[in-house]
């Protein structure tokens, strides 16, 4: 089993997935020459050429509708949104049309598209350079929405992506990138609306996605000294959305905490907290917790900043909420 | 690259089948206001009378395997792209022979085997499509163009200029044709546009640029054809602005309380496509061979009444196919 | 009381406070000699001029920003985004400018900027012209959202949205224009975050939005029939929302339903049943039923479209089940 | 209208001035790199090292009342503008004493109180502003102007063609300074855009277009100064192309990889609008007097550091404040 950084496994399934069918290629913003403001793609650009690793101008809506357009004549484009407050100007493409099209047209027309982006907190950009608004487009029917939390799972989920008909929105995190893992020796796909169990638990069910995931498995061991044993899942795709196994683990554990950077208000939390409390009513013993950003902007100054998205700690404190240890 | 068939000019021999088609469309046009107006049309709906040279010009200068992307002011484009009477007025009427199956309706209409890869109800929101369709085409060494409308309106949105600008960047063979009818919904070109030559907008990305009468379907046709050519030898976009007018209101229905009630039936005298050509064709079509041309049309347009209104009503739950592929 | 359309109330209350402020003037594309797509600004241009009723060209992204940018120089722009599905194309403009200007000037600027949209179905024009999209805007700290569904209240809030200092989204409903409904002779400004309570019940609180306050008063009188006692909450501010209101009603019936016409999945009724589990935990003796559209774009045919989008009797189903008379 | 001592060309004796501004804000930058290498500042900063003249050849010939809104790479303009040193390090180091008070960092610079409206991280996110803000001065009759900056790469972005094509429409007092560096990130203009000219751009629009030297502080001045003044008579807004030049990478700590190594260099030796300035003035500023300045900068730019450093911390949850009014 390889070791590689979760950058890396993006890259490798891209590669992979280039070298396998021309009818991949990718477009983006200095993606090419620079290798992506996240040093993603770098290297791709010698191997792949600027046909297939293209340089865009800064045009987030013709970036995305040009490769939506590619993609209904049968290319399979990855376009990259720098970051994830830009898929704000790319929005139009991304919900009126490519979650659309092969509905309007009654099914004749597959958009087989991926828009890849990146965000987060964490090293101060301030307020339009780190939002987390998976949440958005877990709301439009037609698209897919994936939220990989480590190198495994973005290579195999991005694999899937790139091969899946339908358009898919692919978050990653950006302080993600250098964090290491296994991966398989061959790229595995891993199905797209398959969640994963990253530890398993009796007392309560955390269901993170993304940076949270990490925070939330740091969480449990802390919960454990406490005697507290805690199950940890990552569902790893918004849409579709694994409910059977969320709700099954809280069948089992009876309680549940769900946390994501992304704001708590009208966040990914609240579907699985309404999800949750619908499917599991009779097993809840205590109400859903969710964890999430605090009611604001994202501030500059660090201080600020770490205040805002949630941590570890965050997460415990919400686990001990939860088991009446508060 | 232009195949045999496809010469610069229209021919003499062509030009009864282009009056005939773009009667078909006036009359169809005529028959779903009227339908709308009996109540029979659900939706939101745009005609296009007035512009049918624009659509018949443009699209008879097509070759197969180009693509069109077209507007909310789609059936013109739609029939003169070869989709049948039938199966787009199946779709006006919300029935699974429609050409979008009862899912898309006037302002979606879809036929992908004819090449017509959509309508669009947001303005400007084809034009990107276009520029991605024709880089595919580009990328894989295909002949192929693909092809936007787009009215005066549309030229104000961020999204023409970035489809456009992108287009022209990487020389994709793609044209975009301006059907500049001079009012956007209610609002004057003078209201919307602070320059009063739209060929203007390709200067800011350096685009090749072709204009033309888009009521005199021959100069359509002639200009299309430049432009088509040009955009298939790899020579890179073109920006092609068709000088049209709208001689009904915005949409079906529209009272056009802001327009001079004059204004239309003075350019509908001395500008409509159909009595031009027809003008044009004085000596090789009499009156009666155009009046049984008129009838022939108008025939399948009511058949294309009959045919949708005998078509089959999806079912309730089927609106959750389609979804996902 | 004088009795006024909802569209004549939207009017109103535009009217009203041009005549009262200089600096309010309204932007938008169509609403001059045409008065707005929805007739909602008929007759204004004649009264106050093209400089104050402002057509302008269609620039979705320019309208948003340019409002926004009048309103940081102290005006107070009304902007109409035409159908909620362009606010796809301003979404730049509202959420990472407008939203957070004031936040990352530190204090020193205010916004005080009306988007005014509409949307719903009902009327089959197709997938783009129809989307309800209000839960996005809920998920940015630094709006405010409304979303009014009588005339008093859709005259009374956007009164309070104008004056308000901070940007407001405010959702009117296309097959609401037409209802009647009385209102006060003078303006009564309604404090924005407050809930109105439309009819008191035992059994069972609706918390409905929109056209499907409506639809939820026709269930609530189906309902009665069935000896069924329901409780009609209209939150009428998403953002903020008043959690005490909707929590203490829900204390009294100990039973909830959440319906509006925005799709259910991460739709609004998902935050609301989160907040609902959290607060009324214990009081709580059934799940909070969630009622919307089903998961899929807006489809053209007006049966599929009728399919899609909820109705009476989708909320009645969802009473019954909850007091568990399915 | 214009005031008395606002003249069309600056003044001999204002040459010093400009000198020590231009001088501080190359201080202030290089200091801000250091201190960012040194893991002190947060963030993501972006320096203008090299385009001092355009910062404040043009906030020289704004007047009192005039507004403008800045881009990520905003440090000049916010210096340029009147913010003190000291609050612009302030507020690079987080707190309260900075112009946004801790809340906006190297990308959101606001000062209100001297006509900063903004920086803005997004890429032509600030120029509907600018049109809005105009308006607004159009509207209430005050003779102010509004005015942009923004890069060569921004002029891509749809954002740019609505926000300028809507200010020339409705005629507003505002400027477009293109400050245009032929580099968009790491990607040079011909790889962003299919023009070699960007001030075609504002052909879209019909709109008035000046030209100057973006490096010859003298030439942007006056340059600056006539838009400026077209745009205050009524007579619609300007596009201002300033030819610039990025002695620096894109960001702090930008590798620079898709570069030539020499192309920088080169250009520092002949395009340095400090040492241009510096050469014109070599009768009348002797190399000691240069001296002096240099130190007098310097100074001032490490005493906004301690001031900075000595600043106070915002209470974590500070954080939840001035999100609303
Ligand atoms: C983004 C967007 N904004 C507004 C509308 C509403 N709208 C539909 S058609 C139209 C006018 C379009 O004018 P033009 O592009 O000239 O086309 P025409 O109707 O004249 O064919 C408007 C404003 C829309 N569909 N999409
Ligand atoms: C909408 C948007 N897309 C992408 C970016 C990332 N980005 C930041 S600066 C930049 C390049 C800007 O180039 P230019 O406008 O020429 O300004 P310069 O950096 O040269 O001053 C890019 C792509 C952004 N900030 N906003
Ligand atoms: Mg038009
Ligand atoms: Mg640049």
């Amino acid at each position: 089993m390889p070791e590689l950084t979760y950058r890396e496994a993006v890259r490798d399934a891209l590669s992979q997935a280039m070298r396998q069918d021309d009818g991949v290629f990718l477009m983006g913003e200095d993606i090419a020459e620079m290798g992506g403001s996240m040093g993603v793609t770098q290297g791709m650009l010698e191997e792949f050429g600027k046909e297939r690793v293209r340089n865009t101008p800064i045009s987030e809506m013709a970036l995305a509708g040009a490769a939506i357009g590619a993609s209904m004549q049968g290319m399979r484009p990855v376009a990259e949104i720098m970051y994830e407050d830009f898929l704000t100007l790319a929005a139009e493409q991304v919900v009126n049309q490519a979650a659309k099209i092969r509905y309007m047209s009654g099914g004749q027309l597959t958009v087989p598209v991926v828009f890849r982006t990146q965000g987060g907190a964490g090293w101060s950009p301030g307020a339009q350079h780190a939002q987390q608004l998976e949440a958005w487009f877990v709301h439009i029917p037609g698209l897919k929405v994936v939220f990989a939390s480590t190198p495994e799972d973005v290579r195999g989920l991005l694999w899937s992506a790139i091969y899946d008909d339908n358009p898919v929105v692919f978050f990653e995190h950006r302080t993600l990138y250098p964090i290491k893992g296994n991966v398989p020796q061959e790229i595995e796909p891993i199905p797209i609306g398959r969640a994963r169990v990253h530890r398993e638990g009796e007392d309560v069910t955390v269901i993170a996605t993304g940076r949270l995931v990490h925070e939330s498995l740091k969480a449990a061991e802390e919960a454990e000294r406490d005697g507290i044993s805690v199950e940890v899942v990552d569902p790893r795709t918004l849409q579709p959305l694994d409910e059977e196994s969320l709700v099954s683990s809280v069948k089992k554990t009876n309680r549940a905490v769900v946390a994501h950077e992304a704001v708590t208000r009208m966040g990914f939390g609240a579907e699985v907290a309404a999800v949750l409390q619908y499917q599991a009513f009779d097993w809840l013993d205590a109400p859903i917790e969710r964890v999430g950003a605090k009611f604001s902007p994202l501030p500059f100054a660090p201080v600020m900043e770490a205040f805002v998205v949630p941590h570890a700690e965050d997460v415990l404190t919400a686990i001990k909420r939860t088991v009446g240890k508060a | 690259m232009a195949t045999a068939e496809h010469k610069a000019t229209l021919a003499k021999s062509e030009l009864g089948d282009v009056l005939r088609e773009m009667l078909l469309i006036r009359r169809f046009e005529e028959k779903v206001e009227e339908r709308f107006r009996a109540g029979e049309l659900p939706g939101f709906l745009h005609v296009a009378i007035g512009q049918e040279a624009s659509a018949v010009g443009v699209c008879r200068a097509l070759e197969d395997g180009d693509v069109i992307a077209s507007t909310h002011r789609a059936h013109g484009h739609t029939l003169a792209k070869g989709t049948h009477p039938n199966e787009l007025m199946a779709e006006l009427y919300g029935k699974q022979e429609g050409c979008s199956h009862g899912y898309g309706g006037s302002m979606h209409l879809y036929d992908v085997e004819r090449g017509n890869m959509g309508a669009n109800a947001v303005i400007g929101g084809g034009l990107p499509h276009v520029t991605g369709a024709a880089l595919a085409f580009q990328m894989r060494g295909e002949p192929r163009v693909a092809l936007a409308f787009f009215g005066d309106g549309a030229t104000n949105i961020g999204t023409f200029h970035e489809a456009l600008n992108l287009a022209q960047l990487w020389q994709v063979p793609a044209v975009f044709v301006l059907e500049d009818n001079k009012w956007a919904e209610s609002t004057p070109e003078s209201q919307h546009s602070p320059i009063r030559d739209l060929s203007d907008r390709a200067k800011a990305f350096g685009m090749k640029t072709l204009k033309a009468d888009g009521q005199d379907v021959e100069a359509v046709y002639k200009t299309a054809r430049q432009a088509l050519d040009h955009a298939r030898s790899g020579k890179g976009p073109v920006f092609v602005h068709l000088d049209c007018v709208r001689f009904h209101g915005h949409y079906i229905g529209d009272p056009q309380v802001y327009r001079d009630k004059d204004e239309a039936r003075k350019l509908a005298e001395t500008r409509d496509p159909i009595k031009l050509l027809r003008e044009k064709l004085k000596l090789s079509i009499s009156d009666e061979e155009f009046e049984e041309l008129d009838t022939e049309v108008t025939e399948m347009v009511e058949a294309s009444v009959e045919f949708a209104k005998s078509g089959t009503d999806p079912a309730p739950e089927d609106a959750l196919k389609n979804v996902y592929a």
